[in-house]
């Protein structure tokens, strides 16, 4: 039984919860019950969606569409394909996960952070849920306001360079894609995505709306070369909002890629497919080496999960090569398969790692991996956590990381086996970054009586990464009830690919 | 050449004349005085165009009431000339370039030649009325609203000068009439009984300043 | 009697489950509960787990050999399935797994057992029982898998676990380094395997072995050329099996690759026995041999796998000789043996690989667990140089690792005899492409494996005693210098000795009951596939008549009297008169020093991939990201800053500047007007 | 000979009232003794809101045009929605500048009536059918303002800023009777409606070039009563000495009236001659982006960091302009209209926050304002995300519909310089942010706004409005769209 | 005869003086007021001119609306000009820069 008007629900009970909380502004301990009571209601009701998202059915479910504005023809159009509904359903974990682990970790202004948080759900729930290009376009915009607050308010000491270097950083890129929105608009005269998919191009119309489109998401996902805000982003961060920020707002620019560049300018991505499979690879081997050099922790994530992102960049233009010059559907689907995989997995891997660093940072209060040494004799099973999830990161298999790079190194095989070798790089890179991380941090003798003096995980954090370890660890064995729930989506995706818009 | 052009030509060079004076003259009275010229010549050529009442009223209006206003400022307003002189020369080669390019520009733009027109019967006569009376024909017919706005904007220019000019003057002593004429006797006097007491030898006699006031 | 037949002799689904997981319980009961359980509970859950998988591994094993049992291939459940094409996991059961099923069950018992005693006082005791357990679990999924996929995850698995096992005493630096070294050279190995992975399901459509194997017969795919580097057409088979071979290589420590074998000596030495001897070596070598349809298509990468294997076999048996420290040396022989099997594979012998690397499992195992008890009884002082003489301190271990040593050196009637002498007439046989520089390389290889082989025993069961024996003074922790020991060297609990002599039985007689069935009697059927024209086995089976004669044949062989030259300039040099060492590593020093510097391989390596790593990233980053690409972001915002600062003093302030501004305005708007109308007048 | 009509008189009826109560409130306020000057306000405030619902309950209905007096004062859609918003505006700075006001003494009875007549000026500039009207209109604004910005006798600053605005309001205004006499010459008649009936002349003949020769010289007028570079130069002057109500009218009052002036000027007589004035405005687009953005980067003062804002908002609107149809005055006005109640936003808390003797002018000033007054600083965080067009504000709806106006037009290259300077311009509005919630404030005493309740809910309603008119503001934008569907 | 031509370049020249005036003269405030005088005297000629040659009356009641703003315009200007003289005791153009940036 489908509740008709979920998706609304999903995401304005966040919002609501946030005004809720943001008045109790003089009691931070209520507010945090309240905020952890709204952040589970939302979860339970995004549990509904997996359950009641009908495999077999129709692509698009739980539609939902009001007239919105009637100037532009846009409606608040909702509806939601497999893609969408892990998407929203990692989200509203996050955030769960998120607001319980910032139980003991945020003291001053409890409420405007929590407030934050779930504004921020509430807004990224939407941005998967919909499908009509301005409202997409406003929670794309509108989620950058509460992550602006969370990184400069409660962000280390470099925080007011980074929140505004990101701001302005995703603003600029967002931007150029607001102009090609509004081409299609006046070229449709309407903001829905089917119309926009509809829309005949020609090759030059494509080609910019294209090269928009990559401004937006590019910077969003990020991939090579606009990604220097991502590690500052994050080293910047609080805990909270370097997990969200890691597991749930790169995952925007992949999806953007998914509905926007794909579906609307397919000729001009197959033509322009190079420019980002290049800058995957790049991303893979450049940043890989970068991230071997970082001296804090968190960059190093950040540069981990750039690298991770690049796959799934690569995983959805190796399937346009594939399905436009090859003629390979199924290599194709097996691409888009393993960059949504990769998707959810690096949104639970890096989330993780993100929630260990958090852990050390809250009994050392420093990042630098120098100040650390021999955690497992303290922390024994915060050390296995971090093993766990660091072999995650380098995607041994057993964990969810392996499932997708798998994937993407077949189907990239099958375009042409030099960026396949390229792209299995990762396996060699991925492990020495973050073994040597390991190394340094988990194992060897215990190097100061601060670190000697670390006690191990409380509760609250034992939830956490036990969450993140069970998600790691079932996408890891077990990962056919995720992609049977995306492979609809999937299908229709590369169905559309092969049709040219000439 | 005829006569009319001749007096057209005399006047618009005195009016170019003392206009160019107006702006360049060191002391501010002459310029003013230059003003008050510039304006009687240029009533002159409007006269030349038939238009006597606003000649007239140019001369009332400005001379009359404007200039007067600006004598009184200058002459208040006790400025001292010498630092005024210096800093002149060096503005005047830019200014006058860019004045001078902006002069052949709308020249040519205004297309002087195909201006040729000449000047044909004073329509006034035309129709049978003086130019004032034919002024007001159209005044007061199609041009009430304006009229009433027009008394509107000098009603603003009173109500905003004088909270800006007008300084009230301290510690003038001004009587205030009203408060003169409604006093009340019994306010000023009032008639005390007293019984009559021998002096106490020894206490000096004479009463502390004030002391037998208290009501 | 049917029913019998058909319920006993079918090979059932849960038995297998059982056999994979029973190991996998074991480690997680050993490993996640043991507080609650004890030192005791965890080691039994493991011995228990593995010893009930080594059980139904033989039943397995005896219902497929002698039950005649059908091949059994069933998938237990999909992995993923994307369209038509869907990854499972599941179990091919036929006598080539069954076999490495035995060899892995097995060993992995005599290694749980042996642990007891060798781990008895170490605090991470249950750790390393769930450790051990674990790496049997991947094992076993990796040999018993049906589908590249699944083999794929078992590679992995079985790299964490040596990571784990190498760096279990993290407390020591060089352990930490050692693993992380191990499993980096694991992954080069896979990045090649995996790509090798992806050219199957890319080129055959599945990753099934059935399919797979079946879609090799078809002549259209064996001939199907690629051109990776455009103009250079390769055969598709030829890039197929390069790929998986390097994932052979790193995961079987072949030459370029092998640099982290010697390393994995920091961990206990029980893993170096279970792992690094008898089975995740040999993973490589199993997978070569269960994927010969692909490698007999290409000809080319056979000789590849040949060249690498003799190259292997001969130049790190060298540098075993110089080796001082007792684990040291039996790793490079190891790597040798290795060598060996994987010259075996290349000249199409897969049977006698394959054999070869059984028999190794138990007399290498045997070597390893030997040295252990030598160390425990040396108070961990592995330096041979401080030994000797103990022969008559520990006979058992002293026999034992003697009868080892002779199956080693393929004294005629031990098993090493019958699978590495094989392997040498194989090589002698096959016509290949580089075969004769592997027959030189098998055959100077005999010298130098019997060589450091006696050279290890002489140094530390015979000659003189190098060590000093002098009671503890006071009850201070015996925390004595190397080379002085409390009491003289004893014989090792039975708990350590008992496995012992279990190995010692099979390196001894194994050979004689197996060699005819599975080399020349095709007992390996279907699971191996050999074209008939590189079918070296055939060949040489024509003259096999019986191990026993084999064996005689065997003294008349070339190879018997290498061996024996090995074994007499060992006794002279190291038994007879000991000082003749030193001498020769001075007048003999560039090679000694390349020797022990193990051709200076693993310091290119350090300098080339590590530094060179490590200096290219900080490059990339200060000049990449942090100068170029920052450098724009954080420019662009300076110079819009600049620009701002400058503009605004266009804003002097002064009143004739503003007016100056709008004339100026009026007058560019004009001059526009202007062009416009002379425009159109033109 | 056409004789004074009365019928006429209820079309002007809001105006008159206007102008009466205006002369009522005179004579009342002569009377009154400082202390009672919250009856001005009052009062003034009645007067305002009866003309508005005047001018809302006599308005024709929509696409018709009721002219009066012969031609010289029209009364459409354009001009009903204008002069509500306007009186929305005036209203608004007299609430919100009620204790800022008291505590500087300039609580006297003038500033009440010179906002009343500029109000009644605009009023007339925004209904004018005739080049005299709206040249008395623009005149009778202008000299209020000039007053009301020196109204504030003993600040140096603000004398040396109506001087500025003064002389150089004059200068454009004379420039624009010059236009307008061209104009004149040209045509032969003062009526837009005939100007623009015989303004269709061939493209070489001499009245064209005359005619397009009065546009230039209309064009400076009207850039300078929009603030529009180059000729903006007086706006960061004024906008910084004059008292912060004063300059809250002006940003927002006098730029609604600014494009009545534009649009009964270029739309009503020259629609004609389109195809100029597009061009034009684009080039002064372009220039207001660029000089507006930039120099707002470096500036430390509140109050001219927003002046240079509303430049570059300026250039904005004027891409609406750009288009020329009724969809791009439509787009240009709900522009304008929001940029207003925005201004209107970020002024009115700065006057909440100013306290005797104490302008809380310099951005400093609003350090950690989030932990002293987190209502005010909320309030001000919605203003500035506003302003830089972040959604899911009302700022990015009203960027979004003049964008797309400007493409449609095919401005394309104009659209994206437009938003490449947004991202300027975003940084500092972020720097206000910033200031507010990331740094520590100078002295942590809770800041206590002012006791004036009306003002407390009105500037939070005007400042949620922002944040509401976000979700929807559809129904203003059919009002501007209908309002330009027949009318001019 | 005298020609439209005549009375455009005439007020056109005028134009010009009065705008020169006001950013030639770097000192007096005072005489910047007198510039604009002369900028609306310029506007009325043509004013004038036009009315005269066209015929229609317009023209020259548009002039005296102007005349009646220009004086209203001259006495805010004084006022200003006086607050600003008090304020800064000098009227001197060069000096009042304290707003710039």
């Amino acid at each position: 039984m489908q509740f008709p008007h979920l998706l609304s629900l999903l995401i304005w009970l966040p919002i609501a919860g946030s005004i809720v909380v943001l008045a109790l502004r003089s009691r931070p301990e209520v507010a945090r019950w309240v905020s952890l009571a709204f952040a589970l209601a939302t979860f339970l009701a995004s549990l509904q969606l997996w359950t009641g998202y009908d495999r077999s059915g129709p692509l698009l479910q739980f539609v939902e569409s009001q007239p919105w504005i009637a100037a532009l023809n846009a409606n608040y159009a909702l509806g939601v394909d497999g893609i969408s509904v892990a998407l929203i359903v990692l989200t509203t974990l996050a955030h769960l996960l998120v607001v319980i682990s910032s139980w003991g970790q945020i003291k001053d202004r409890v409420a405007l952070y929590m407030a934050s948080m779930l504004a921020m759900e509430g807004v990224l729930v939407g941005v998967f849920a919909t499908t009509d290009a301005l409202l997409f376009y406003v929670f794309f915009e509108a989620m950058l306001i509460p992550m602006f607050l969370i990184i400069g308010a409660w962000g280390g000491p470099r925080r007011i360079y980074a929140t505004l270097k990101f701001f302005i950083y995703t603003f600029f890129g967002s931007i150029f894609m607001l102009i090609a929105l509004i081409y299609l608009h006046l070229k449709t005269g309407e903001f829905s995505l089917a119309a926009f998919a509809a829309a005949p191009l020609d090759a030059t119309e494509q080609a910019w709306l294209f090269f928009a489109f990559v401004a937006g998401f590019a910077i969003k996902v990020p991939m090579w070369p606009v990604h220097t805000w991502l590690p500052d982003a994050h080293v910047e961060a609080p805990t909270g909002g370097s997990v969200i920020l890691a597991a749930i707002m790169l995952k925007v620019g992949g999806y953007g890629f998914i509905r926007f560049s794909l579906p609307i300018v397919p000729d001009a991505s197959h033509e322009f497919a190079w420019v980002i499979i290049a800058s995957s690879l790049i991303a893979i081997i450049y940043i890989g080496y970068v991230a071997l050099v970082q001296e804090d922790m968190k960059k190093l994530v950040a540069y981990s999960s750039v690298a991770h992102m690049a796959f799934v960049t690569l995983g959805i233009f190796i399937a346009l090569a594939l399905v436009r010059t090859h003629g390979n559907p199924l290599g194709a689907r097996l691409g888009v398969q393993g960059a949504m995989v990769q998707m959810i997995s690096h949104g639970f891997v890096s989330g993780a790692m993100f929630a260990c660093i958090g852990v050390m940072y809250d009994r050392l209060h420093t990042r630098m991996i120098k100040d650390y040494g021999g955690l497992s004799q303290p922390m024994p099973w915060f050390a296995m956590f971090f093993v766990l999830f660091s072999f995650a990161n380098c995607g041994l298999p057993g964990t969810s990381g392996f499932v997708a790079e798998f994937m993407v190194i077949l189907a990239a095989f099958q375009d042409s086996p030099l960026i396949a070798l390229l792209a299995a790089f990762t396996l060699v890179i991925g492990a020495a970054y973050t073994l040597w991380l390991v190394k340094r941090i988990v194992f060897g003798p215990v190097t100061s009586e601060r670190v000697a003096g670390m006690q191990d995980l409380n509760p609250r954090e034992w939830i956490v990464l036990a969450v993140f370890a069970i998600g790691v660890l079932a996408i890891g064995f077990y990962p056919k009830p995720l992609t049977d729930l995306m492979e609809p989506a999937v299908q229709n995706l590369v169905q559309q690919l092969a049709l040219s818009k000439f | 050449m005829s006569v009319q052009l001749f007096f057209f030509y005399t006047f618009a060079v005195i009016t170019l004349g003392a206009a160019a004076a107006v702006v360049s003259v060191r002391n501010p009275v002459h310029a003013a005085l230059f003003l008050v010229l510039t304006f009687f010549s240029t009533a002159c050529t409007w006269l030349l165009a038939d238009a006597e009442f606003l000649a007239v009223a140019l001369v009332l209006v400005y001379v009359g009431a404007v200039m007067v206003l600006f004598l009184f400022v200058v002459m208040m307003l006790d400025i001292d000339i010498a630092p005024l002189r210096e800093g002149f020369v060096r503005a005047l080669p830019v200014g006058l370039i860019v004045a001078v390019i902006m002069l052949v520009e709308m020249l040519s733009l205004i297309g002087v030649r195909s201006m040729e027109a000449v000047q044909s019967v004073d329509p006034a006569l035309a129709a049978g009325m003086s130019n004032t009376e034919w002024l007001a024909m159209t005044l007061f017919s199609r041009f009430l609203l304006p009229f009433e706005v027009a008394a509107l904007i000098l009603t603003v220019a009173i109500i905003a000068a004088i909270p800006l000019a007008l300084r009230p003057r301290l510690g003038v002593k001004s009587q205030s009439v009203p408060r003169q004429v409604n006093v009340d006797p019994r306010q000023r006097l009032r008639i005390v009984k007293m019984r009559s007491e021998a002096p106490v030898r020894g206490q000096s006699t004479e009463a502390k300043l004030g002391e037998g006031l208290e009501p | 009697m049917a029913a019998f037949q058909e319920r006993w002799f079918v090979i059932s689904k849960t038995v297998l489950l059982i056999i994979v997981l029973a190991p996998l319980v074991g480690g997680l009961v050993a490993g996640l509960f043991r507080r609650q359980v004890g030192r005791a509970g965890a080691a039994a859950a493991a011995i228990i787990g593995v010893a009930l998988s080594c059980v139904l591994s033989f039943w397995v094993f005896y219902q497929l050999a002698w039950g005649g049992a059908p091949v059994f291939n069933q998938n237990v459940y999909t992995w993923v399935e994307v369209g038509s094409f869907g990854m499972h996991i599941g179990f091919l059961i036929d006598r080539l797994t069954a076999m490495m099923m035995v060899v892995v069950s097995f060993v992995s018992l005599m290694v749980h057992i042996y642990t007891i005693g060798y781990m008895a006082d170490d605090d991470g005791y249950q750790r390393f029982f769930s450790y051990i357990a674990l790496f049997t679990f991947s094992m076993l999924l990796l040999c018993m898998a049906n589908n590249f996929l699944q083999l794929f995850i078992g590679w992995e698995l079985v790299g964490l676990a040596s990571y784990l096992l190498i760096g279990f005493w993290f407390k020591r630096p060089s352990a930490v380094f050692a693993n992380l070294k191990a499993f980096l050279v694991n992954r080069v190995g896979d990045w090649g395997f995996v790509l090798g992975i992806a050219g199957v399901l890319y080129w055959f459509g599945s990753l099934d072995y059935a399919q797979v194997f079946a879609a090799t017969l078809d002549p259209v795919n064996a001939a199907r050329t690629v051109e990776i580097i455009p103009g250079h057409p390769w055969s598709v088979t030829t890039v197929i099996c390069v790929c998986l071979f390097i994932g052979a290589m790193g995961k079987s420590a072949q030459v370029p690759l092998h640099v982290w074998l010697p390393d994995s000596m920091e961990g206990p030495t029980p893993i170096s026995a279970l792992i690094h001897a008898a089975t995740m070596v040999t993973a490589g070598i199993f997978m070569v041999a269960r994927t010969s349809p692909l490698f007999e298509l290409s000809e080319m990468a056979l000789s590849f796998v040949l060249v690498i294997g003799a190259t292997t076999a001969l130049f790190t048996g060298l540098i075993g000789i110089v080796q001082n420290d007792i684990k040291r040396v039996v790793a490079y022989s190891t790597l040798s043996q290795l060598g060996y099997m994987t010259v075996a594979l290349g000249v199409s012998a897969y049977a006698g690989g394959v054999y070869h690397l059984m028999t190794h499992a138990f007399f290498k195992a045997l070597l390893f667990l030997g040295a252990g008890s030598v160390i425990i009884a040396m108070h961990h002082d592995q330096d041979m140089r401080r030994m000797g003489g103990l022969a008559k301190y520990m006979p058992i271990t002293a026999i034992t690792m003697w009868l080892g040593s002779l199956a080693l050196v393929a004294a005629p009637g031990f098993s090493g005899f019958f699978s590495k002498d094989l392997i040498i007439e194989a090589v002698g046989e096959s016509s290949r492409w580089g075969s004769g520089y592997a027959y030189f390389c098998v055959m100077a290889g005999v010298f130098v494996t019997s060589l450091y082989s006696f050279r290890l025993l002489y140094m530390t069961f015979h000659g003189k005693e190098r060590f000093v024996v002098e009671p503890a003074r006071g009850g201070a922790h015996h925390d004595h210098e190397p080379g002085h020991l409390e009491h003289p060297p004893r014989e090792s609990p039975w708990v350590i000795t008992v496995p012992l002599v279990l190995l010692a039985i099979p390196s001894v007689l194994i050979g004689w009951s197996t060699v005819q069935p599975m080399l020349f009697g095709g007992w390996f059927g279907g699971s191996i596939r050999v074209a008939p024209a590189n079918d070296v086995l055939k060949v040489l089976g024509q003259e096999f008549h019986g191990p026993l004669a084999f064996t005689l044949h065997g003294f008349t062989q070339l190879t018997f009297w290498i061996a024996l030259a090995g074994f007499a300039v060992a006794t002279w040099i190291w038994l007879l008169n000991p000082g003749l060492a030193t001498k020769a590593k001075k007048t003999l020093r560039p090679i000694y020093a390349m020797l022990v510097n193990k051709y200076w391989v693993d310091d290119l390596y350090r300098v080339l991939f590590m530094q060179g790593g490590v200096g290219f990233g900080r490059g990339l980053w200060k000049r990449g990201d942090v100068g170029v690409i920052d450098g724009a972001v954080n420019g662009s915002s300076w110079i819009v800053a600049r620009t701002a600062a400058v503009v605004r003093w266009v804003q002097s302030g002064y009143l004739y500047h503003y007016a100056f501004a709008m004339i100026v305005g009026l007058i560019l708007l004009l001059g526009g007007l202007w062009w416009t109308v002379a425009r159109i007048a033109a | 000979m056409p004789t004074f009509n009365p019928a006429d008189l209820r079309v002007i009826a809001p105006e008159l009232f206007l102008v009466c109560s205006t002369f009522a409130i005179l004579l009342i306020d002569l009377f009154l003794k400082p202390t009672q000057r919250h009856v001005t306000h009052w009062l003034a405030l009645l007067a305002l809101v009866v003309a508005g619902a005047l001018v809302w309950s006599g308005a024709p209905p929509m696409g018709e045009v009721a002219a009066a007096f012969d031609g010289m004062f029209l009364r459409d859609g354009m001009a009903t929605l204008l002069k509500l918003f306007v009186l929305l505006t005036i209203a608004l700075v007299f609430v919100y500048s009620r204790p800022y006001q008291r505590d500087r003494g300039l609580n006297i009875g003038e500033f009440y009536l010179l906002l009343l007549f500029a109000a009644l000026g605009m009023m007339l500039l925004i209904s004018a059918g005739n080049l005299v009207t709206v040249f008395l209109g623009l005149e009778l604004m202008a000299l209020s303002s000039f007053a009301l910005v020196a109204l504030n006798r003993d600040s140096p600053l603000s004398s040396e800023a109506a001087i500025k605005f003064f002389v150089l309001g004059a200068l454009a205004s004379g420039l624009l009777l010059y236009g307008m006499s061209m104009l004149y010459g040209a045509t032969g008649t003062l009526d837009l409606a005939q100007i623009r009936a015989v303004s269709d002349f061939t493209a070489g003949s001499p009245h064209r070039t005359l005619l397009a020769f009065g546009l230039v010289f209309l064009i400076v007028g009207i850039a300078f009563e929009f603030g529009a570079a180059p000729f903006h130069m007086w706006l960061p002057d004024v906008y910084h000495g004059a008292p912060t109500s004063i300059t809250l009218f002006i940003s927002s009052a006098s730029k609604l009236a600014a494009f009545g002036l534009a649009y009964r000027l270029l739309e009503g007589a020259l629609g004609g001659l389109g195809a100029d004035w597009t061009f034009m405005l684009a080039l002064l687009a372009t220039l207001s982006l660029a000089v507006g953005n930039v120099i707002a980067i470096a500036q430390s003062n509140l109050k001219r960091m927003l002046a240079y804002s509303t430049i570059s908002h300026i250039g904005f609107a004027l891409l609406g302009f750009v288009n020329g149809t009724q969809q791009g005055f439509a787009a240009a006005l709900f522009y304008m209209i929001c940029y207003a109640l925005m201004s209107t936003v970020a002024f009115g808390i700065m006057m909440v926050l100013a306290r005797v003797g104490f302008e809380a002018e310099e951005i400093d000033d609003f350090k950690g304002l989030n932990q002293r007054n987190p209502w005010y600083a909320g309030l001000m965080a919605i203003a500035m995300f506003s302003l830089a067009g972040v959604p899911p504000l009302w700022g990015f709806f009203a960027k979004l519909m003049v964008l797309k106006v400007a493409i449609d037009a095919g401005y394309l290259w104009l659209a994206i310089v437009a938003i490449i300077f947004a991202i300027v311009g975003l940084f500092y509005y972020l720097r206000v942010v910033k200031v507010m919630y990331f740094d520590a404030p100078a002295d942590d005493t809770p800041l206590v706004a002012p006791a004036d309740y009306p003002l407390r809910w009105v500037l939070s309603l005007n400042g949620l409005a922002l944040l509401v008119m976000g979700m929807a503001w559809s129904p203003l934008m059919e009002w501007c769209t209908r309002a330009f569907a027949v009318a001019g | 005869m005298i020609t439209l031509a005549h009375y455009l370049t005439f007020s056109a020249v005028l134009l010009c003086i009065a705008v020169a005036g006001i950013f030639i003269n770097r000192k007096n405030v005072i005489v910047l007021l007198m510039a604009l005088e002369l900028l609306l005297l310029a506007v009325n000629t043509n004013f004038i001119a036009f009315s005269r040659f066209l015929g229609n009356p317009d023209g020259q009641v548009f002039v005296f609306f102007i005349l009646a703003v220009a004086a209203a315009e001259a006495a805010i200007g004084l006022a200003i000009l006086l607050v600003l003289f008090r304020n800064r005791a000098t009227i001197n153009v060069g000096e009042i820069d304290s707003l710039k940036g």
